[in-house]
C-alpha cells in the first residue's frame, strides 16, 4: 500500500491541495475570500493535469530548431520524420516494456518529451479561471456598493429585513 | 421543414455545424460595439435567425443521412476537435434555435424596459455570447470543448443575470452565488475530464467510449463518473445541487429569464444524457446503479419538495423557478429508468417543458413591463385589462399541470407509461401526486388574474393596458404551440424517439 | 520636486521595453514558449504600470476606453474572420493550409497561427486594460491613513 | 524509480511551500495577507511546472495567475473590505463534510492512477505524443504547444478567447469603463 501511494506521492499532494481550496470556498463568509479559495482550487487543478502529463528524463515539448534557411527546411523535416520512426523502432526493443505494450513506444528523434496535451487545455482552463474570477469580483464591489458590506450573513439579513417590511405593507 | 432547409446553399450546409455557432459569436463581437440598443438588438436577430435556419438544416441532414461528424480545423478526430449531431442533439439544436429566436423577438421592449440605454448593446452582445455557447455545449463532441463553451455561455449567464441589478438589489447575490456554484460544478467536471484522460488518453467522446468498457473496474474511471454527475448535476440543476436556481430566475431580467427557463437547464440535461449512454458503458455496474438510486429517486424527491416549496413562495417568478426544478426532476425520471421509452418521454418533456415555461416567463414579464409586478397578489385582476397574456399564461398553465388539450399531458401520459413498463408503480404515483401539487400553485396564480380584485389604486391604470405587440406575438406563437402539439405530437414524439434511439445506439454497444 | 520621480524616470525607461518584450513573446511564440495570452497579459501590464505612475486619467488619454471596447470586439473578429477565411476558401473552419499556396513548408499554417495569435493578443490585452479601468476609476471606499 | 536525481528535491521543496502556502491562505482572516499568499502561490506552482517541463503553462501562470490575479483582487479588496469577520463553527463543520467526501472520492482513485512520470501511462502514450510526431511534418514548427493550441485544437482557442471577450464584457456592463464620473447612477 504505502509503495503505491510513494510512487503517486504528486497526486497525493495535488489532492491535498485541491480539498484545502475546496475547504476555503465552502468555509468562509466573506465574498472576497471564497473567491480567493476558488481561485486556489482551480490552480490545484491545473497541477493534477500538468502531473498527469510529466514523462521522467523528458524535455519541454520544444522540438529542436530546424528552420536555418527555408531551402533545406523540408529535406530536414523528412530526414527528422525518417530519424523518428528508425529511433522509435530502435527505442522499441530497448525500452524495457516493449514487449507488454502494444503500440510502437512514441519517441521524437533521441529525445524524449513531456505529453503536450495538458499543457494546452491548462493553458484555456487558466483563461477560464482568470475570466470567472474578474466577473466575481466586479459583482462583489457591485454588492459591497449596494449592500454596504461583503459578508454573506449581513447581506441575508439584509435582504431577510427589506423582505419583512415589504411583507407587512 | 425540408422546404425551409432546402433554401440554404450546398456549400452553406456543408459547413452549417461550424457556422451554427461561429455567427453568434462573431456578431456578439459586433453588436458590443454597436452604439444604441435598437442596432444591438438587429444585430442579435439576424445572428438567431441564421442561426435558427442552420439547426434546421442540420436537423434535417441528421434525419436523412443519420450522424452529421464535422472536423474543425481539417484534423481528423482523435487529433483535431470534432463536432458530432446525432438524434439526440439535434432535439437540442431544435429547441435553443426556436426558442432563442421567440426570445430575441420579444426582447426588444422588454429590454428596452429594464436595460439603461447605454448598456444595451453591450447586454445583447453577452445575450449572444451565451446563445452560441449553449449551442456549443450542444453539438460538440470533444469532452474538454464542451467544457469551455459550457463556461462560455456560464459567464455570459451570470451576467446576464446580475445585470438585473437596476431592479432589484438581490440580483447581484443571485449572480455571485450562481457563479460560485457555477464555477464549482465546472472544475467538478474538469477534474472528471481529466480523470478519462488519464484512463483513456483521448479527448475525443466517441472515442472515449470505444475504449471505456474494458476499464470500468479501474477506480479512476469510477471518480470521474462521479465527478462528471456532480459537475453537470450542478449545472442541470437537479434536486440537491438547484439552490442557485431560484435566485437566479428570479431577479434576473425577464428576458434573461424566459430565454434561461427554457433552454440553459435542457442543455446541461443533455450533456448528462450523452455522458450517461454514449460516454460511460451504461452496462457497467457503477452506471447501472445510478440510473435507479442517482437519477430516478433524486428526481422524484426533487419533483415533490420543489413543487411544495413552489406553492408557499410569494414572488411570481421564484414559484415558476421552483416549479423549473421540479420539472427537471421529470427528466432526471425519465432517464433514471434506463429504458428507451423511459429516456424518449424524458426528451418528450424536456421539449415540452420549453415550451411552457417560455410561454408563462413571457407572459410574466408582458404583465411586468406595465405594472412590475413581483408578488403574486400584485398580478390581482389583470385579465380585464390584458386579456391576450391572461389567456397566454392561462394555457401556459394549465399546460405545466398536464391537463388534457395541453402539450403536457402528453409528457405527463408518456412518462407514466414508461414507468408502468418498467413496473415503476411508485413512479406513476409520485407522477400524480407532483401534478396535483402543480395545479395547486398554478391555481392559485389563475386565481388572482381571473378571480381577484384589482387593488384600488391601480383599477384606473390596469383598465386599458396592453402589452406591445413585439411582446405578445412570440408569446402567442408558444401559447399555440401548447394546443397545437396536443392535436399534432407526432412530430415531436418522432423527434424525442429518433433522440432515444440515437442515445442507445451511440457509445460502445 | 514632482513627486515619485524615481519612479517617472525608470517607468519612462522600462514601459517602452517591456511593450517590446511583450511584441517578443508574441511572434517567437511558435518557437520557444510564449503566445498570444502572455504577450496580451505583459503588454496590459505595462500599460497599468504607466496608470499606477502617471495616474488613470492620462492613461485613459494614451489607451481611450472607445478603443479598449473596439479592440476587444476585433480580437474575437480577427479570429473568427480567419476562419470564415478558410471557409470561404472552401477547407473546414480553422484549416489553415488553404490560406498559402506552398504547402510543402506548411507557411499556410504559419500565417494562421500567427494570425490567430494576434487575435488572441489583442483581446486579452483589451480585456485586461478594461478591467483595470473599470476597477481603479471607482473612488475607494477605505480612507488612505487606514492602510 | 530511477536512480535519485537533485530535481526530486526542487519538486519536494515547491510541493511543501505550495502545501505551507495552501493552508495559510485558508487560516488566514486579514485578506490583504489572503490575496499577496494567493499570488506567492501561483508563483511557486508556476516554478513547479517549469520543472514539470510545462513551461508555457509556467510563463502563462506566472503572467495570468500571479500578476493579473493579484492586481485584480487587490483592486477589488480596495473598494471593499479588509478584513474577514471570524466564521461560525457550524460552517467549519460543513466544509469538513463536503472536503471529506470530494477527498474520500479523489483518494479512492489514486490507487489505479500511473505512476508519476509514466512514459507508457495511457495519458503519455496516445493523442499527446502523436502531436510530437506529427506536429513536424504538418506544421513545422518547433514549439509543439502553440501548434496544438493554434491549429489542431484551434477551436477550443476561438472559444477561450470568446471567454475571455465574454469576461471584458461583463465587468464593462456589471461596472462600466469610466465609473468616475457618473457616480451613484443605479441605486
Amino acid at each position: 500500500m504505502i509503495e503505491i501511494i510513494a510512487e503517486r506521492f504528486n497526486f497525493v499532494i495535488v489532492i491535498i491541495l485541491m480539498m484545502t481550496g475546496l475547504y476555503a470556498v465552502v468555509a468562509t463568509g466573506n465574498l472576497v475570500k471564497r473567491l480567493v479559495g476558488l481561485s486556489l482550487f482551480q490552480t490545484s487543478v491545473f497541477l493534477l493535469y500538468i502531473t498527469m502529463g510529466k514523462v521522467f528524463g523528458g524535455q519541454p515539448p520544444i522540438l529542436p530548431e530546424y528552420s536555418e534557411g527555408h531551402g533545406e527546411n523540408d529535406a530536414y523535416a523528412g530526414e527528422a520524420a525518417a530519424a523518428v520512426t528508425d529511433h522509435a523502432a530502435e527505442a522499441a526493443d530497448i525500452a524495457e516494456s516493449a514487449a507488454s505494450h502494444g503500440e510502437t513506444v512514441h519517441h521524437a528523434a533521441e529525445a524524449i518529451y513531456s505529453n503536450p496535451l495538458p499543457h494546452v487545455l491548462i493553458l484555456t482552463a487558466i483563461v477560464v479561471g482568470v475570466a470567472t474570477l474578474s466577473v466575481g469580483l466586479a459583482l462583489v464591489v457591485r454588492i459591497r456598493e449596494s449592500y454596504g458590506t461583503i459578508e454573506d450573513e449581513a447581506i441575508n439579513h439584509a435582504d431577510y429585513a427589506v423582505d419583512s417590511a415589504r411583507r407587512n405593507t | 421543414m425540408e422546404f425551409l432547409a432546402s433554401l440554404l446553399p450546398a456549400s452553406l450546409v456543408t459547413h452549417a455545424p461550424a457556422i451554427i455557432v461561429v455567427t453568434p459569436l462573431m456578431m456578439a463581437a459586433v453588436a458590443a460595439i454597436m452604439p444604441n440598443g435598437r442596432l444591438g438588438w438587429a444585430v442579435t436577430l439576424i445572428s438567431t435567425i441564421v442561426s435558427a435556419l442552420l439547426a434546421l438544416a442540420i436537423i434535417v441532414d441528421v434525419q436523412t443521412g443519420g450522424v452529421v461528424s464535422y472536423a474543425m480545423g481539417g484534423w481528423a478526430p482523435p487529433a483535431g476537435i470534432e463536432f458530432r449531431i446525432d438524434g439526440l442533439n439535434a432535439v437540442l439544436l431544435m429547441v435553443i434555435g426556436a426558442l432563442g429566436l421567440l426570445s430575441v423577438i420579444y426582447a426588444l421592449p422588454s429590454v428596452a424596459d429594464e436595460i439603461e440605454e447605454k448598456k444595451q448593446s453591450l447586454f445583447y452582445s453577452a445575450f449572444l455570447v451565451c446563445f452560441a455557447g449553449l449551442i456549443g455545449v450542444a453539438i460538440t463532441g470533444d469532452a474538454f470543448n464542451m467544457f469551455v463553451f459550457l463556461e462560455i455561455s456560464s459567464i455570459s449567464t451570470y451576467v446576464l443575470v446580475g445585470m438585473g441589478a437596476s431592479s432589484d438589489r438581490r440580483a447581484l447575490t443571485a449572480a455571485y452565488n450562481y457563479l460560485v456554484l457555477g464555477t464549482i460544478g465546472a472544475t467538478f467536471f474538469v477534474i472528471g475530464v481529466g480523470f478519462l484522460y488519464m484512463a483513456t488518453g483521448t479527448l475525443n467522446m466517441a472515442d472515449m467510449a470505444t475504449r471505456l468498457p474494458d476499464l470500468s473496474d479501474s477506480r479512476v474511471v469510477q471518480a470521474a463518473f462521479a465527478f462528471i454527475i456532480v459537475g453537470l448535476g450542478l449545472k442541470a440543476a437537479m434536486f440537491p445541487l438547484h439552490l442557485w436556481l431560484p435566485n437566479a430566475y428570479a431577479y434576473a431580467p425577464n428576458f434573461v429569464t424566459s430565454f434561461l427557463a427554457s433552454t440553459a437547464t435542457k442543455v446541461a440535461f443533455y450533456t448528462l444524457v450523452r455522458f450517461l449512454f454514449d460516454v460511460f458503458w451504461p452496462e457497467a455496474p457503477f452506471v447501472e446503479v445510478s440510473f435507479l438510486w442517482v437519477f430516478a429517486i433524486l428526481g422524484i424527491i426533487g419533483m415533490i419538495v420543489a413543487s411544495v416549496q413552489a406553492v408557499f413562495q410569494d414572488d411570481a417568478r421564484r414559484l415558476l423557478a421552483f416549479s423549473s426544478v421540479g420539472q427537471v426532476g421529470y427528466m432526471m425520471l425519465g432517464l433514471g429508468m434506463g429504458t428507451a421509452a423511459g429516456l424518449s418521454a424524458g426528451m418528450l418533456h424536456l421539449i415540452n417543458h420549453s415550451m411552457m415555461k417560455g410561454a408563462l416567463f413571457m407572459a410574466l414579464g408582458a404583465f411586468a413591463i406595465r405594472f412590475g409586478i413581483r408578488r403574486i397578489s400584485d398580478l390581482n385582476g389583470f385579465a380585464r385589462s390584458m386579456p391576450f397574456t391572461s389567456v397566454a399564461f392561462t394555457i401556459g398553465g394549465l399546460s405545466l399541470v398536464g391537463v388534457p388539450m395541453t402539450v403536457g399531458f402528453w409528457s405527463k401520459w408518456y412518462l407514466g407509461v414508461a414507468a408502468l413498463e418498467n413496473g415503476w408503480w411508485w413512479a406513476v404515483a409520485a407522477l400524480i401526486l407532483s401534478s396535483l401539487i402543480a395545479l395547486a400553485y398554478v391555481a392559485r396564480m389563475l386565481a388572482a388574474i381571473w378571480v381577484a380584485e384589482p387593488h384600488h389604486d391601480k383599477a384606473g391604470a390596469i383598465a386599458h393596458a396592453r402589452a406591445p405587440w413585439l411582446m405578445l406575438g412570440p408569446l402567442w406563437v408558444l401559447a399555440i404551440a401548447n394546443v397545437w402539439f396536443f392535436f399534432q405530437p407526432d412530430f415531436l414524439i418522432s423527434m424525442a424517439n429518433a433522440a432515444a434511439e440515437a442515445a442507445f445506439s451511440g457509445g460502445a454497444r | 520636486m514632482t513627486p515619485h520621480l524615481v519612479l517617472r524616470i525608470v517607468a519612462k525607461l522600462l514601459i517602452p521595453l517591456i511593450v517590446i518584450f511583450g511584441l517578443y513573446v508574441h511572434f517567437h511564440g511558435d518557437y520557444s514558449p510564449g503566445g498570444g495570452f502572455q504577450a496580451g497579459v505583459i503588454i496590459a501590464a505595462a500599460v497599468i504600470l504607466y496608470a499606477l505612475i502617471f495616474g488613470v486619467e492620462n492613461a485613459k488619454r494614451a489607451v481611450p476606453t472607445w478603443f479598449v471596447k473596439f479592440l476587444a470586439a476585433f480580437g474575437v473578429l480577427l479570429y473568427g474572420g480567419t476562419g470564415v477565411a478558410t471557409l470561404v476558401l472552401g477547407a473546414n473552419f480553422l484549416d489553415y493550409d488553404v490560406l498559402h499556396p506552398d504547402l510543402a513548408h506548411h507557411s499556410g499554417q504559419h500565417i494562421g497561427i500567427i494570425l490567430v495569435e494576434l487575435g488572441v493578443l489583442s483581446t486579452v490585452f483589451s480585456v485586461m486594460m478594461a478591467i483595470f479601468y473599470a476597477f481603479a476609476g471607482r473612488a475607494p471606499d477605505i480612507p488612505e491613513g487606514e492602510w | 524509480m530511477t536512480e535519485f536525481d537533485w530535481t526530486q528535491l526542487l519538486d519536494y521543496a515547491l510541493m511543501g511551500m505550495l502545501l505551507a502556502v495552501g493552508i495559510a491562505i485558508v487560516r488566514l482572516k486579514n485578506l490583504f495577507a489572503a490575496v499577496m499568499l494567493m499570488g506567492v502561490y501561483s508563483l511557486i506552482s508556476a516554478a513547479w511546472f517549469v520543472s514539470l517541463d510545462a513551461v508555457d503553462v509556467a510563463f502563462t501562470e506566472a503572467a495570468v495567475g500571479a500578476g493579473i490575479s493579484t492586481v485584480l483582487m487587490l483592486a477589488a479588496m480596495l473598494l471593499t473590505a479588509r478584513e474577514a469577520e471570524p466564521v461560525k463553527a457550524i460552517r467549519h463543520w460543513a466544509a469538513l463534510i463536503v472536503v471529506s467526501v470530494a477527498g474520500a472520492a479523489l483518494f479512492y482513485a489514486v490507487g489505479d492512477m500511473p505512476v508519476y512520470g509514466d512514459l507508457h501511462s495511457p495519458a503519455n502514450s496516445y493523442v499527446g505524443m502523436d502531436y510530437i510526431t506529427s506536429t513536424p511534418n504538418e506544421i513545422a514548427i518547433p514549439n509543439v504547444v502553440t501548434a496544438v493550441l493554434a491549429s489542431y485544437r484551434g477551436f477550443d482557442t476561438f472559444g477561450e478567447t470568446v471567454v475571455i471577450f465574454a469576461a471584458g464584457l461583463g465587468v464593462m456592463l456589471l461596472l462600466g469603463l469610466n465609473p468616475g464620473k457618473k457616480k451613484g447612477d443605479e441605486e
